[in-house]
């Protein structure tokens, strides 16, 4: 064997090691969270840990769900967040086409201001959202967790990288062809980014499913907490049971788990159809 | 088109709403959805209890009080919070109404203080906290305790150093260690600010607190888990904490979550700090409050349903029964209840030790600026103990930060 | 069908810093049915004038009609022109039946099954029919080609409007296209205007070629007439290839002195009269190398093209080309003597590159095969 | 064709000419962009505009409580539109932000926030970067099943994984055990500041260094293989391939990257909220927490709005500075 | 500097589902100083071996050598070779200097002065001093181009390897880029390997050129023998532009009939001998139009390219390619008689494609113009 055949090797060796070692480092809380999801409470006590799964999983669901009705939430987090993802990316997509492919006025310091929001920190805008939700009495609906945040700053940077890359003779074609500018949006442009709204599908789901004050404050009532308000829920003056709150961790992870398998490699290859260069 | 007040209709009638809502926490709520039970039993009314976590509550409340809109027509309020959520105008008063009802003197008088603000009332007193330490029976006995030979803190170090290694005397809940302070703030007579609004934490007798829990913890007699953490009830259970400092409110906890402890618990009162000196205080307590923005037919039937919960000894005793919440009603304690010889105390009486102490303990009163008290003294606290901090400067930092940051002097 | 009309088309670019004259006065048109092709240098304006003509761009001056309609304000949509792109721009989402039934389903009042129709015969006519249901990327280049030719056709529009459609395609591909869009456009008989920069293309494709320098049209006219009778010297060196060898003379009389020993006695010097200099052409066909002669240059590079060879050779510090016999195969280093004859002289005047004298060889006018010709 | 589908087709058509004509009527107009960014505004402007301003406003102001007194009102007859004043508010003018030149504990919390930061964003950076330079290596296989361990952790709900990591860093939870199982001593994780701050890292940066690395590896990717060639041939070696070649090309998406975890540990809240407190002795409180507590533990408005003034400044101030660092070639 | 031996090269990409043969068993050398152009349709494996020599993949079986060396195993940083890519592969964000000096830096110990000294003359050789500042973005296609040869020369490799570097310019560029390449590689005499699917580029260029199809090595030979010469009927129909005129005919003794009326009468039929059909070639510059003849075909086309036309016709179903001289002009739609010589006939096996007879009129051999030759 030759010298750099063998330092390949060698190189080959510490890059699978790093991987794997990585790989298992993320795995391992999930993991654990999994096992402990399934074990009785007074095992869940007992003070050193195992690595296999237990039988109670039924048993604590059944306890969890007697005490919230967590399904529901998660039905709820679901519903909320797929509502706010299709209409947000579409919003997003709409305002990113614009900026990528038209020409108007004050266009740079539009943008630059929807960027400026990426900073805001959502926790302090919940009193005065709060305030105007009770206003139009839209507390405890979906719908004021859902509208406020539609207008996100990082899906219309996105968009607009990502519809950079599409070929303006495509659209030229598509005027040719008789097509209208909408339509030229949405039977044009949005197909052909697939694989970029799959991304930001991902991306804003995400956002959503992560809310956790400013639904907590909205939601008024238990059938229609999400995922992170039913877990606050748990966490009471009272013992806090922690083989309820696995489970409900364990159940929370699969909706987005699933989400994110599924979208994966769309989301590699969508979310940088485009260049970030300016 | 106009600007500034405009003049809503009548406000002072007797009409009283049909339905109203109310949120509490956890046992609380619990508690209340009893007294509403019983409530609509007797009256053509519907009460909806919402029951929350006790973070959770406080923060959703806190935004609807704020905000003017969207409130409970009543609500569970820690009397701990009492000044801070009073002083913001956001609830409603009730001292008429109280004038009225003619109960004021029926409570116990230490429970109004963080209630009122001046002479105006915003709140029934519900349950308090006189406390006690409970203790395991069994572990005490086995290693030779003598929960009688315990009159000051000396007294309970000497006791505790008879425990083995693996079995603390107590435990110093890291998270709480501010609950931990004040109660023996309050056992030495102390308020937290001086009838000029000084910051007075950082006197002797706080200083001599600190010094108390840190010698504790140096003396290594005390465990530092979290209280209700699971690692916490655990230690209870396994009998490797074998006293818990805590209130009449905690009986209930135990009995639920460690059952299979029944028999082998015990209740004596706190040390005191000196000989002869005090041994009662408070630990938590709570009051139902109507909120301000409440319409007057829902206040009226919120009051109606307020008073008959708390200022009836049967609804008050009857929560104390189910879930442990002693109650503020000073009528009740000649109750039977009180002198019954609990199995799960190993045939002690133990409620009428709350009882007395209840009668004895000393008033309060917190404040709006009570939460920078607690964040203080918890940090400095904390220092104390995990970074070996002394206990003067301790005192003393937490004072000052105080002061600087409401604005206050220093006493 | 209609002829195209463009009347003093002026486009001007505001980009950021400073407005750029895409193309300036051009008036131009095209017949019925005729197909012209533009051809310039890269950035000479000949996108800018045909997007003008499809109504994407604006047009800042002047006006464009298609027959007797005036269609300088008209969406793209409405002009009934269908145009092709250099890259296709297929829609990468749809079938090629989608692709094809596109336009027809936006902006006509067909029915359904008559645009099916409509695409199935365009397809067949295009020999793509087996690729109806296949999306373009799973296409070669070649493939596509004919997709995006297909989607213009099957509009039937009344102008045809193409951007170097085949400059994405390899050599070979590129030849065999050529004739194949010729053939077409002969059998639809459609108006086209053909955007290209290869002059090659362009010679073999248009009834006519326009060629624009920037933004300045230059010269239309058969491209027979633009090879040998081009208006200036940039036309003559943009058309043809490899490209007209041209330097700089001086005048004595009715000699030309040029580079290194170079002279050349004209037999009529009335195009140089009263000019001291003159830009001599000559294309590389019209060089013959002798056994001796006069003018000598010297070999540099041979190119071996199998029917013919390019000569490569040196003149003082000037490169001339000659296209010679395949048989002929000087070597490099290898000093030549070569000749032409003055009726296939260019000259231009050397100030502003106007056309002084072009090629007077005698072309046969006939335009049938009546003589029995050899090479 | 069966005449059901024949019968479809024409009513599709009669559909597709309704919707023609009508698209043809419309007007030709002036700036269709406009049009698209519309449903931005009215949503910015209906739901952030006015938090926004407010939260400015309120920050010239001392909360004093609650108001029930009307602002406004519009008598419509049958309507009445009554807008309240909502809190009892004093002028302060600039005194609030006067106020947070002196605040001990604002000024703690910048530094927990910029300690976290300093240490985190980098460290997150650097795994996801070596984790995605990894997975583009081309002889590593099973990439996908890599790349989704890896990423996984983003699913979990931030409420749900910051309990998580309370569990596993207890004093009694798995980490504790798996030292003790080593022969090591014990760590309470929460009881020092050091400790919990390295808690808070570990748990932001399990959650995002997947998320991050997928980012990045789509910016590998779409570095041209070619130029890998090109300094192979010119003789580089793997890092000088990766100083020369890897680094500049990425520098985008690098910068994209930072910048959004920059922001994003700026605005840490859930974690230390959850996991610690913002303990042992604030030293792991947020300042987003901290803002957080005043306003709703200590119901200084006011306060908390000139706070977040500030910090939106703060974060907008560094993001602008990172890219005008990171831009510059 | 070296020359290039490559025995048995096989190389197969183990793709997802299946293995793809890319090259296999391809033996070339190429010698010290020689210019050797890889040519083949897309697809045949040029690349692929083009980067076998330069190390940027493993060979699956066989070897390379350099010279005396064998560098099979080396890394292409070891190899002392330089690449020019078709995309040309600068490096974006370095200017034009710091991309030329980069390879010195990394792989030479030449001092930071004498890399500048490199730099600057090299630079200069190409004429791209004024853009040394610029980054690669800035520059125009041609300018991009020479800065990518430019990269390679500096290194003054024992190798040059170029896969296709011309193709990404325009059709006028690509010839000016073409020239100057060759004398450039003349001048600095290093051995070079260059990719094209281009044949007319191929032909102009290779001192040999190595035709490749399928990954299999078809032929290897100076242009003109290739051209004239092509061992099977792949090579002489990818040789040539236009191509070759190829059909197939049916033997009867000496005569050959193909599509339509066609007759020829071979005066040798040995190469047909025992052949029922063949396949038959006449390369386009060989057929001659005639006045009257029995050999008829229709003229669908005639693209002018000003010192020659092409003449497309209808022979039947048969598409025929003419080179005809300017002057001449058929109509699309006239039937014309055309004729070629038997010794520029090719013929072809009709079952394998192998040669039966190629071109066989006289090639003067003479490397100098030693008779006054004319058109
Ligand atoms: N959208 C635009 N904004 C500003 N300037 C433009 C725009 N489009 C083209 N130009 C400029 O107008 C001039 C003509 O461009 P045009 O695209 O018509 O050239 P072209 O002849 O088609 O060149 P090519 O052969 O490269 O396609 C160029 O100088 C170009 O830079
Ligand atoms: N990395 C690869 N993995 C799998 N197959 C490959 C790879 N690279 C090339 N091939 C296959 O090998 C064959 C030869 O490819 P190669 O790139 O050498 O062709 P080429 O002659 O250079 O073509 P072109 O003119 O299109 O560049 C093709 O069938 C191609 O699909
Ligand atoms: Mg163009
Ligand atoms: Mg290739």
């Amino acid at each position: 064997m030759r010298e750099h055949r063998r330092k390949d090797a060698v190189w080959r060796f510490l890059t699978y090691a790093f991987i794997l070692v990585m790989a298992v480092a993320m795995l391992v809380p999930l993991y654990w969270m999994l096992v402990a999801a399934t074990l009785p409470q007074d095992e869940f006590l007992n003070l050193t840990p195992r690595f296999y799964p237990g039988t109670a999983f039924l048993e604590n669901f059944a306890s969890l769900q007697d005490r919230t009705d967590f399904v529901r939430s998660i039905w709820n987090s679901v519903f909320i967040a797929g509502v706010y993802t299709v209409l947000s990316v579409l919003l997003c997509s709409m305002a990113g086409f614009a900026f990528a492919k038209y020409e108007f006025r004050f266009k740079e310091p539009i943008f630059y201001l929807i960027l400026g929001t990426l900073v805001l920190p959502i926790q302090l805008l919940v009193i005065p959202l709060f305030l105007m939700m009770a206003q139009i009495e839209w507390t405890d609906t979906f719908r004021a967790i859902i509208l406020p945040w539609l207008a996100n700053p990082i899906g219309i940077f996105l968009m607009r990288q990502n519809m950079k890359s599409i070929p303006d003779a495509l659209l030229e074609s598509a005027r040719m062809d008789g097509a209208t500018e909408f339509q030229i949006f949405y039977r044009i442009a949005l197909p052909a980014m697939r694989s970029s709204l799959a991304a930001l599908a991902i991306i804003l789901f995400l956002f959503q499913w992560d809310l956790f004050l400013y639904p907590l404050v909205i939601l008024e009532s238990e059938a229609n907490y999400t995922i992170p308000v039913a877990l606050a829920g748990l966490e009471g003056t009272q013992r806090i049971y922690y083989d309820q709150i696995m489970v409900a961790t364990t159940l929370a992870i699969v909706p987005l788990a699933i989400l994110f398998l599924v979208l994966q490699k769309q989301f590699v290859s969508g979310i940088l159809a485009g260049s970030l260069k300016e | 088109i106009g600007t500034g007040d405009r003049e809503d209709g009548d406000e002072s009638t007797d009409v009283m709403a049909d339905e109203i809502g109310g949120w509490g926490w956890d046992v609380a709520a619990r508690s209340l959805q009893l007294t509403a039970d019983e409530y609509e039993a007797e009256n053509d009314a519907t009460v909806e209890i919402e029951e929350f976590g006790r973070e959770a509550m406080k923060e959703d409340l806190q935004t609807r009080l704020s905000s003017g809109t969207g409130a409970p027509d009543l609500a569970m309020l820690e009397m701990v919070d009492g000044p801070a959520y009073i002083e913001t105008g956001a609830i409603h008063e009730i001292s008429d109404r109280i004038d009225d009802a003619g109960v004021y003197d029926d409570f116990v008088e230490g429970a109004w203080a963080s209630l009122s603000d001046g002479d105006d009332i915003y709140a029934l007193p519900w349950d308090i906290g006189p406390t006690a330490v409970y203790y395991r029976r069994d572990v005490y006995d086995e290693h030779g305790l003598e929960p009688d030979a315990i009159e000051t803190w000396d007294d309970f170090m000497a006791e505790g150093e008879k425990l083995p290694d693996d079995v603390d005397m107590l435990n110093l809940p890291m998270n709480d260690l501010d609950g931990v302070w004040r109660y023996q703030f309050r056992q030495l007579g102390n308020q937290p600010f001086t009838e000029d609004g000084a910051v007075n934490i950082g006197n002797d007798d706080s200083v001599m607190i600190a010094e108390t829990v840190k010698e504790l913890y140096d003396r290594g007699l005390a465990a530092t888990l979290d209280g209700w953490s699971s690692a916490w009830f655990g230690a209870y259970e396994e009998g490797t904490v074998a006293s818990l400092p805590s209130a009449a409110w905690m009986e209930g906890t135990l009995r639920d979550e460690l059952s299979d402890t029944a028999g082998d618990w015990g209740v004596y009162r706190i040390p005191a700090h000196e000989e002869g000196g005090s041994r009662a205080s408070n630990w938590g307590g709570s009051s139902l409050m109507i909120p301000e923005q409440v319409e007057s037919a829902k206040r009226n039937r919120a009051w109606d349903y307020i008073e008959w919960s708390l200022a009836t000894e049967d609804m008050q005793l009857l929560m104390y029964d189910e879930y442990g919440l002693f109650p503020a009603l000073e009528t009740t304690y000649d109750a039977d209840v009180f002198d019954e010889e609990l199995d799960f105390f190993g045939g002690q009486a133990a409620r009428r030790v709350f009882a007395d102490v209840a009668e004895e303990m000393p008033s309060y009163g917190f404040s709006a600026d009570t939460p920078e008290v607690t964040s203080a003294i918890n940090s400095e606290f904390q220092a104390m103990i995990n970074d070996d901090k002394d206990p003067e400067d301790a005192v003393a930092d937490a004072a000052q930060t105080v002061a600087d940051r409401t604005d206050r002097d220093l006493a | 069908m209609a002829g195209i009309e463009i009347d003093d088309l002026t486009k001007v670019y505001d980009a950021a810093a400073e407005s750029v004259v895409a193309v300036e006065d051009l008036d131009l048109s095209v017949e019925d049915g005729e197909f012209l092709v533009l051809v310039g240098p890269s950035g000479c304006g000949k996108s800018t004038t045909l997007r003008c003509v499809a109504g994407l761009e604006d047009v800042t001056e002047g006006s464009i009609r298609f027959g007797d309609e005036d269609v300088t304000d008209r969406r793209a949509s409405e002009r009934d022109v269908a145009m092709v792109f250099q890259n296709y721009a297929l829609y990468p989402h749809m079938t090629v039946r989608k692709n094809l039934g596109f336009g027809l389903k936006l902006s006509t009042t067909l029915s359904s099954a008559e645009i099916a129709d409509r695409v199935e015969s365009t397809a067949e006519m295009l020999g793509i029919t087996p690729l109806l249901d296949d999306k373009p990327k799973e296409l070669s280049g070649g493939q596509q080609q004919r997709v995006a030719l297909g989607r213009a056709i099957v509009r039937e529009p009344s102008v045809f409007l193409m951007d170097e459609p085949l400059s994405n395609l390899d050599a070979k591909l590129r030849s065999e296209m050529r004739t194949e869009l010729q053939e077409l456009q002969q059998d639809l008989d459609v108006t086209t205007v053909y955007v290209t920069h290869d002059q090659t293309e362009a010679m073999a494709m248009g009834d006519r070629i326009a060629v624009m320098n920037g933004g300045v049209l230059q010269q239309v006219g058969p491209p027979e007439a633009v090879y040998r009778n081009p208006t200036n010297e940039f036309v003559a060196n943009f058309i043809g290839s490899p490209s007209i060898n041209l330097f700089t003379a001086t005048v004595e009389g009715s000699t030309l002195h040029g580079p290194g020993e170079f002279t050349y006695q004209l037999s009529d010097p009335d195009p140089v009269d009263g000019s001291g200099e003159v830009r001599v052409g000559v294309r590389p066909e019209d060089i013959t190398l002798v056994e001796s002669g006069s003018n000598r240059a010297t070999v540099s590079v041979v190119e071996p093209m199998g029917n013919e060879n390019f000569c490569y050779m040196d003149l003082a510090d000037h490169e001339l080309t000659a296209r010679i016999d395949p048989e002929l195969r000087p070597e490099a280093g290898e000093e030549v003597a070569f000749t032409f004859e003055e009726s296939s002289l260019y000259l231009f005047d050397v100030r502003n590159g106007d056309a002084l004298k072009t090629k007077t060889d005698a072309v046969a006018d006939a335009k049938a095969v009546d003589t029995e010709a050899s090479r | 064709m069966t005449p059901a589908t024949a019968t479809r087709r024409r009513l599709w058509d009669r559909f597709r000419f309704a919707r023609q004509g009508l698209s043809d009527r419309l007007p030709r107009l002036p700036s269709v962009a406009y049009l698209f960014i519309s449903p931005f505004f009215v949503l910015f402007g209906l739901f952030l505009l006015f938090p926004i301003l407010y939260t400015v406003y309120l920050s010239f102001f001392e909360y004093q409580g609650v108001s029930f007194d009307s602002l406004l009102w519009i008598d419509l007859g049958p309507i009445l539109i009554d807008v309240p004043r909502v809190a009892e508010l004093e002028f302060v003018g600039l005194g609030n932000y006067a106020r947070i030149l002196n605040d001990g504990l604002f000024w703690d919390a910048m530094y927990n926030t910029t300690y976290i930061l300093a240490i985190q964003v980098p460290i997150m950076i650097g795994l996801a970067l070596a984790l995605a330079l990894a997975l583009n290596a081309s002889f590593v296989r099973f990439k996908g099943v890599f790349r989704t361990a890896i990423a996984l952790p983003v699913s979990a709900n931030i409420v749900a994984y910051s309990t998580i990591f309370l569990l596993l860093f207890n004093e009694f939870g798995l980490i504790n055990s798996l030292l003790v199982a080593l022969g090591l001593e014990e760590i309470q994780w929460f009881r020092s500041a050091f400790w919990a701050r390295n808690t808070i890292i570990a748990a932001v940066t399990w959650r995002w260094t997947g998320y991050n690395m997928i980012i990045l590896l789509a910016g590998l990717q779409n570095i041209p293989q070619q130029l890998y060639e090109a300094a192979e041939i010119d003789g580089a070696s793997r890092w000088q391939k990766f100083r020369y070649v890897t680094v500049p090309q990425l520098k985008p998406v690098l910068l994209f990257v930072v910048v959004l975890s920059t922001i994003g540990t700026f605005k840490l809240f859930a974690e230390p909220y959850v996991i610690t407190g913002g303990g042992p002795s604030n030293a792991t409180i947020t300042i987003v927490q901290y803002i957080y507590k005043e306003a709703f533990d200590s119901w200084n408005l006011g306060y908390a709005s000139a706070l977040t003034v500030v910090f939106v400044t703060i974060v907008s101030a560094i993001s602008i500075v990172q890219v005008r660092i990171g831009g510059e070639d």
